[in-house]
């Protein structure tokens, strides 16, 4: 709790120091740059609706990172699983002639069983041979996004589509908008669930504790009868899954066709997002949002304040960087 | 007498709670070999580091009259570099901007010639086994030509053979006026090559010697500081076979197990004794299902084949305390709730559905709490920031909770003082007299002698000798373990 | 005939300017990471190279000017994760990744700070073929002289025992962090002349995404060249020839995406040890303190 | 949140969010800001530019937008069809502008413009300075849009010479500079000496290519790059998609809020070609008079230049008749 605490006043320090020293840079008061920015993600409630649109889209990638940072191991592939989900969920969507009722689970379950499968191939091969997970699903993103781009450019072009991307999705395969007139629509309750249902596992169950223990101890897990094999197969196919699941959301939710930029790079602004939420659920729900306000601010900072809202990056780089330094070393000096 | 060519004053060094080193005197002189002993945690180590400048003391004062060398106890080589390169690390012979890599050949192969300590000076360290290991680490210190040479237990890993040609190396680098303090666990060492012995306990000086008008009797007592607390007594048992091995083989090289067959009955404590790297570890190991075998493991007759990993094995009711608690048995960021509970994790009632059921896991801490006397008595402690016997007791009693049916226990009382170590020995004993069959594994005799029921003498991965309790013989076992 | 060799020199030119960045970015990696700090960070030193090469171009008219500027950028962007890997003690892997993410941001954010406008900067003077062929020729030069710096020289072998063993290293008397520390430092200086290739030599200008993940095939190329610098020149080769030959089989039916994968799959497999044994350095991406 | 509405003598507020193009293009994205600063310029309008580095900037860069309660919002490419079709819906109070699309709502005008007449002349103007009776076409993304480029220009090149050789290749993006640069060699390396290069950022790339090769040219697109390399760019088929904001722009100071279909064509100057500053020595005074017979013949009807493949498949050559 001390830990949370004091991480999120370093990211808030981060933040707010380096983007006004930034703003000062391109002769833009702080004050009004940071207004802006937050009369941009709070003034109204359209705009919160766009912030926890934005919290939401990295509320299930920052969740998926930290299960496997539970777990020990690093998913620096959140991005790949992203767009594969995505891409699932864009191709079945358009393809499957179901209702709605039925079309709306199976395709979301299909986008999180595709970043499954990406973030459990990491696993496997982990698991198998021993190859290190980090870079393995360093690569993993790139070759998702050639997939996609081929798969997409390729066979399952859109007659006549100017870009790379599917068909739009049929309503029936759009989430329901939770509130009017917005795009904030049930997978922000979905994430949130999410959120809930990983502290109880991680809290309660035995699967989380022996998760835990793996991330922690791996020798001593070991020798208390936990697979560490399968351990990082299930953490990293289940770290993939909740990315992909989250690809899912944003396909079905809001661009309601598959486009292979559908993430502006969600997956690694997610290890910040964890990182910050000390790779706590519940606290990584108020991480997200943190984020959501940044990322959904930048756009009015760009152009009620005229500061380019790459700024925002360039400290979401910086509270990785100074939050590095949390928890992880124990871990992975002893294994 | 001459200046000492080693002074040390007043050296204080606290970590923590811990008075590590508290107030030493130690005069060390040139072409005297002097033995520093005490228990597991009195701070030898620590002096040693602190008069080779490695820590620096809290208080206190250090004068050398030349350069120090320091043998870590712990080996520190790089593996995956050849011997010359970690002999010369640091001091490599220059052609211009490269290394001399003919000079340096030469270099390693002349200074392994003059201490006769034979090298090759282009094997990979990786390829060598611990004794060449040793002679490595020895040459990277001699390469300096130091007037002060400290040796910390620098045969603990060495064959009795290697003991012997390493001890005639040393008295001829005295002989030629080095100063050598030598830390060492083997009595029979001190007596045998030292002038002079210092003992330490808990940080301070207890005891100085000239070890010509002392023996080791006086030593060990001067080490203990006082009569050692009883054992908890041996009931009579039914002896019922439960474990046995057969023709088991691990491993390859040096520390291989080399096919060892024996049992284990319920109600009994059968001690492996033996030098460090013979095997032992493979043994627990291949018993734990950690690592693959060869041959025969059987558990009231089931065999447990090589493949079956940890979990069904402690399934089958085997418990094993491994040697590295920091490393292979606790999660050091835990608390001790969750420390106990693990390797229950998955049996009712501690598990219920898919969910640890917590009240059981706060009555299982206290109950070890309880019948341990852990220090801190608080379930919410975490393990990392217990002192070393504090976290065996842990360890030792998450093994022994329930009713297991082997313990296998792989030197359960290193590093821990000495009432902890006796309270762990009796609850072994007890576990015993309960029915359980405990394998111990240990390098010092003393814990041997005091816990086993039947003792099996191991070197070079395999069995040397089996001796009944009642049959006994120190002299013989100890040298058995060093080969002979 | 004049057609095919015609062809063939084509496809060895480009090979070698596909190649030429990814080579300096992968020497980077090896000697950061013989040094036993994992350098996920390249993609954004290859970032800052390029942009404040053209950024010191722009200020002073001069493209030497520029090279310089972009090379002590990336030493400097390496400074921070060296800091950060052996001062601070920090999860390097997290801290490179964080790294990437400043270099991007700042350098979007810079470009509009220093040229006005974002996207790209304007154009400036640019190397000139020579200046090309230069850095060409200059990156299997600093691929021999670092296999020679790292086997050869005493700085090497202390380089090494800290990527192995930092506490062995500091025994004989080398101060691990310090070496790690400039490890890193002259690392990034190298893989920064990389960025400096892309802006200053294959193009004349700064744009946005330029370095198009070419870091992480140089990560790539680290492990496929097994940590050893020839090793990484022949795979950075090795992956700029399909980098060229995509241009070519464009419309031969091949997907260009398949060749774009390549580079990614290959380290995969040398990931497993299907290629070979694959050993990072045993300490490679242990903090380590004093 | 602002001061004074236009109905109130306010400035008109002027938002635009590019596409993943993004500005710097020097081409399409940068055209369409052209056209805003001019905006600014003479009309005095407060002007924002939100640029997308991602497909699913789109609509949030829309939203915001639409929030802060700009008076007009342009939507650069057709890329943002859809996009500009959902939050116009959304925010149906407020009025967008789509370039390059057409959007059927009521508060967006779309513009467009007949990219294949413009390309036609370019083609011609290829067809007139290649030595090589090669000639080629780069294009962004194999996409219709960009087929009415291409099939205009081999069009165009044909109606010179019959029987030229026209290469087409698609360098896959429109932000690679890079793959602009290498295949745009490629394209040189087999022979043809012009290449239209209708690739957004991929453009500066061939542009740089084009500058170490003595005998060959390119031929920039929708901005004027003429200048970018003096005298080895041939001309440049602009698109005044400037001219199409700035026009909407005039309505939107003027209260008229715009909407509708706008079509640009030679006729409205939306397209044409530059006027060989550099390039005089090649493009000879009667090649030129050329070049506006042919634009006069295509404003009147005579030349109808194809805009897919399957015309060009049809298209024969009309006698000049000079
Ligand atoms: N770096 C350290 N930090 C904290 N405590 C330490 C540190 N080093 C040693 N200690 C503690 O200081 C005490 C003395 O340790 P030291 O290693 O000197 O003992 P020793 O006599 O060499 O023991 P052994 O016979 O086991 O080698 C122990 O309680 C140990 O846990
Ligand atoms: N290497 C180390 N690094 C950090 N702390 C250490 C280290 N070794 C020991 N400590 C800490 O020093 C304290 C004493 O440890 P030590 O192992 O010496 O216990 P001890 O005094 O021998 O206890 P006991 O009497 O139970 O055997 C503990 O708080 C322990 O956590
Ligand atoms: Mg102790
Ligand atoms: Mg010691």
């Amino acid at each position: 709790m001390q830990r949370t605490v004091r991480d999120a006043l370093i990211a808030v320090a981060v933040v707010f120091g380096v983007g006004s020293l930034a703003m000062l840079l391109a002769h833009v008061s702080p004050i009004n740059g940071f207004g802006a920015l937050l009369d941009g993600a709070l003034g109204n409630p359209s705009e919160v609706a766009e912030t926890l649109l934005q919290t939401t889209a990295l509320l299930f990638p920052a969740l998926g990172v930290a299960l496997a940072f539970r777990a020990g191991l690093f998913n620096i592939g959140a991005e790949g699983q992203i767009v594969l989900g995505g891409m699932t969920a864009g191709i079945l969507g358009v393809a499957l002639p179901l209702p709605g009722l039925l079309l709306i689970p199976i395709v979301l379950l299909a986008g999180a069983a595709a970043g499954g499968l990406w973030g459990g191939l990491a696993g496997f091969l982990k698991a198998r041979f021993g190859a290190n997970e980090v870079i393995a699903t360093l690569m993993l993103n790139t070759i998702a996004l050639l997939l996609a781009t081929y798969l997409i450019g390729g066979p399952f072009k859109q007659p006549g589509a100017g870009a790379a991307e599917t068909p739009p999705l049929p309503a029936a395969a759009w989430l329901p908008v939770i509130i009017p007139n917005t795009r904030l629509s049930i997978s922000f309750i979905l994430a949130l669930a999410l959120a809930a249902t990983l502290w109880y596992v991680f809290r309660r169950t035995v699967f989380g504790y022996e998760l835990r223990a793996a991330g922690d101890a791996p020798e001593a897990a070991r020798r208390a009868g936990i697979d560490l094999g399968r351990t990082a197969f299930t953490a990293l196919a289940l770290s993939g899954a909740i990315a992909g699941l989250g690809g899912a959301t944003i396909v079905m939710g809001v661009l309601h066709r598959f486009n292979t930029g559908l993430s502006p790079g969600y997956g690694f602004i997610a290890i910040a997002v964890a990182l910050v939420g000390n790779l706590e659920p519940l606290f990584i729900i108020f991480a997200a949002f943190g984020f959501g306000i940044l990322q959904s601010g930048a756009i009015a900072m760009q152009a009620e304040a005229n500061v380019p809202r790459d700024v925002v990056t360039l400290v979401e780089g910086l509270v990785i960087i100074a939050l590095a330094g949390r928890r992880f070393i124990v871990e992975r000096r002893t294994a | 007498m001459a200046e000492p060519a080693l002074r040390l004053r007043g050296i204080c060094k606290r970590f923590g709670a811990v008075n590590a080193v508290d107030g030493v005197d130690l005069d060390v002189f040139a072409g005297e070999i002097h033995a520093l002993v005490g228990e597991n945690g009195a701070g030898k180590s620590t002096l040693a580091a602190i008069a080779y400048g490695a820590v620096r003391p809290d208080a206190g004062t250090i004068e050398a009259g030349g350069t120090v060398g320091l043998v870590h106890q712990h080996f520190q080589l790089i593996e995956r570099l050849r011997v010359w390169e970690n002999i010369l690390l640091g001091r490599e012979p220059r052609a211009g901007l490269r290394i001399d890599r003919v000079r340096a050949r030469a270099i390693v192969r002349e200074l392994s010639e003059r201490h006769g300590l034979a090298v090759d000076p282009d094997a990979l360290v990786e390829t060598l086994p611990i004794g060449i290991k040793q002679r490595i680490e020895l040459l990277r210190e001699l390469v300096r030509e130091p007037a002060v040479l400290l040796l910390d237990e620098p045969t603990a890993a060495l064959a009795p053979s290697e003991i012997d040609a390493f001890f005639l190396n040393v008295k001829a680098l005295a002989a030629r006026g080095t100063a050598v303090l030598i830390v060492t666990h083997k009595l029979a060492e001190v007596m045998g090559y030292s002038a002079r012995v210092t003992v330490m306990r808990s940080g301070k000086l207890v005891a100085r010697f000239a070890t010509a008008d002392t023996s080791a009797d006086a030593i060990a007592r001067a080490m203990v500081g006082g009569e050692v607390p009883a054992l908890a007594a041996r009931a009579p048992t039914q002896l019922a076979p439960r474990l046995t091995v057969r023709d088991l083989r691990s491993g390859a090289g040096a520390g291989a197990l080399g096919g060892v067959t024996f049992d284990v009955a319920a109600g009994e404590i059968v001690g492996i004794a033996g030098i460090e790297g013979n095997g032992q570890t493979l043994l627990a190991d291949a018993i734990a299902g950690v690592v693959p075998y060869t041959g025969e493991i059987a558990l009231d007759g089931r065999p447990l084949p090589s493949g079956m990993g940890p979990a069904q094995r402690l399934e089958s009711g085997i418990r094993i305390i491994p040697q590295d608690r920091r490393h292979e048995a606790l999660v050091l960021d835990w608390n001790i709730v969750d420390n106990v509970a693990l390797g229950r994790q998955r049996d009712p009632p501690l598990r219920s559905g898919a969910v640890i059921d917590r009240a059981v896991a706060q009555r299982y801490a206290a109950d070890v709490i309880e019948r341990f006397d852990v220090r801190p008595p608080n379930p919410q402690a975490i393990a990392g920031a217990l002192s070393g016997g504090n976290q065996q007791k842990i360890v030792v009693g998450r093994a022994l909770a329930g009713t297991p049916r082997l313990v296998v226990a792989y030197q359960p009382t290193r590093g821990i003082d000495i009432g902890a170590a006796t309270l762990v020995g009796s609850r072994l004993i007890e576990a015993r007299n309960a029915g359980a069959a405990v394998l111990l594994i240990s390098f010092e005799l003393d814990e041997i002698f005091a816990l086993a029921d039947r003792v099996y003498v191991m070197y070079a991965g395999r069995f040397a000798a089996e001796f009944a309790r009642s049959a006994i013989d120190r002299g013989r076992i100890g040298a058995l373990m060093a080969g002979g | 005939m004049t057609g095919l060799s015609g062809a063939l020199l084509a496809l060895v030119t480009l090979t070698l300017v596909k190649a030429t960045p990814l080579i300096y970015a992968a020497l980077g990696g090896v000697l950061s990471e013989r040094s036993g700090v994992v350098n996920i960070g390249l993609e954004g030193i290859l970032t800052a190279g390029a942009f404040f090469a053209v950024v010191a171009t722009a200020a002073s008219g001069n493209p030497v000017v520029g090279v310089a500027a972009g090379v002590i950028a990336g030493a400097l962007l390496a400074a921070i994760l060296a800091f950060a890997a052996t001062r601070l003690g920090v999860d390097q892997i997290v801290a490179g990744t964080g790294l990437n993410i400043v270099a991007i941001g700042g350098a979007a954010y810079g470009l509009v700070v220093v040229f006005g406008q974002p996207g790209a900067s304007r154009e400036v003077p640019n190397l000139g073929p020579a200046g090309e062929t230069v850095l060409v020729i200059l990156a299997f030069a600093i691929a021999a002289a670092l296999w020679f710096a790292l086997f050869r020289t005493p700085w090497g072998l202390h380089v090494r025992s800290c990527g192995e063993n930092p506490r062995a290293a500091e025994i004989a008397g080398i101060d691990a962090l310090r070496t790690r520390f400039w490890a890193v430092v002259i690392g990034g200086a190298i893989a920064a002349l990389g960025g400096v290739y892309l802006s200053l030599a294959e193009l004349d200008l700064y744009s946005d995404g330029m370095t198009a993940g070419r870091g992480y095939i140089a990560l790539a190329a680290v492990i496929f060249g097994r940590w050893n610098p020839f090793g990484a020149l022949g795979a950075a080769l090795f992956f700029g020839f399909f980098a060229a030959l995509q241009y070519s089989l464009q419309r031969a039916g091949i997907p260009s995406e398949l060749m774009q994968a390549l580079p990614y799959v290959a380290a995969l497999v040398a990931l497993t040890g299907f290629a070979g044994r694959v050993r990072a350095p045993a300490a490679d991406g242990i903090p380590f303190e004093h | 949140s602002h001061a004074k509405s236009i109905a109130d003598g306010g400035p008109a507020r002027l938002g635009m969010v590019t596409d993943v193009g993004g500005l710097g293009d020097r081409s399409f994205n940068d055209s369409a800001y052209r056209g805003l600063l001019a905006a600014k310029d003479n009309l005095h309008a407060d002007v924002a530019v939100l640029q997308s580095k991602s497909a699913s900037d789109y609509q949030p860069n829309l939203t915001v937008l639409a929030n802060k309660e700009y008076d007009l919002i342009f939507a650069i490419g057709f890329l943002m069809a859809k996009d500009v079709n959902e939050v116009a819906t959304r925010y149906p109070a407020r009025h967008f502008a789509i370039i390059d699309a057409v959007v059927d709502q009521p508060n967006v005008a779309s513009v467009t413009f007949k990219e294949e007449d413009g390309s036609f002349l370019a083609g011609a103007a290829a067809a007139m300075a290649s030595k090589t009776h090669q000639v080629a076409f780069l294009g962004g993304v194999d996409i219709p849009l960009l087929r009415k480029f291409e099939a205009g220009f081999a069009a165009g090149a044909r109606e010179i010479d019959p029987t030229i050789k026209v290469a087409v290749k698609y360098t896959g993006s429109f932000d690679d500079a890079a793959a602009g640069k290498e295949l745009s060699g490629v394209l040189f390396d087999q022979g043809a000496d012009v290449v239209f290069v209708a690739a957004g950022k991929a453009g500066i790339g061939a542009i740089d290519q084009v500058k170490t090769r003595p005998g060959d040219y390119v031929i920039g697109v929708d901005s004027d790059q003429d200048a970018l390399a003096p005298g080895k760019v041939l001309t440049s088929m602009i698109k005044r998609v400037d001219v199409g904001v700035f026009r909407l722009a005039q309505e939107t100071v003027a209260q008229k809020l715009p909407s509708g279909h706008l079509v640009l064509g030679l006729k409205e100057d939306g397209v044409g070609l530059t006027a060989f500053q550099y390039t005089k020595n090649v493009m000879t005074p009667d090649r030129i008079a050329t070049i506006k017979r042919l634009r006069a013949m295509i404003i009147a009807g005579t030349i109808k230049p194809p805009s897919t493949r399957e015309e060009l498949a049809q298209f024969k050559p009309v006698p000049l008749g000079r």
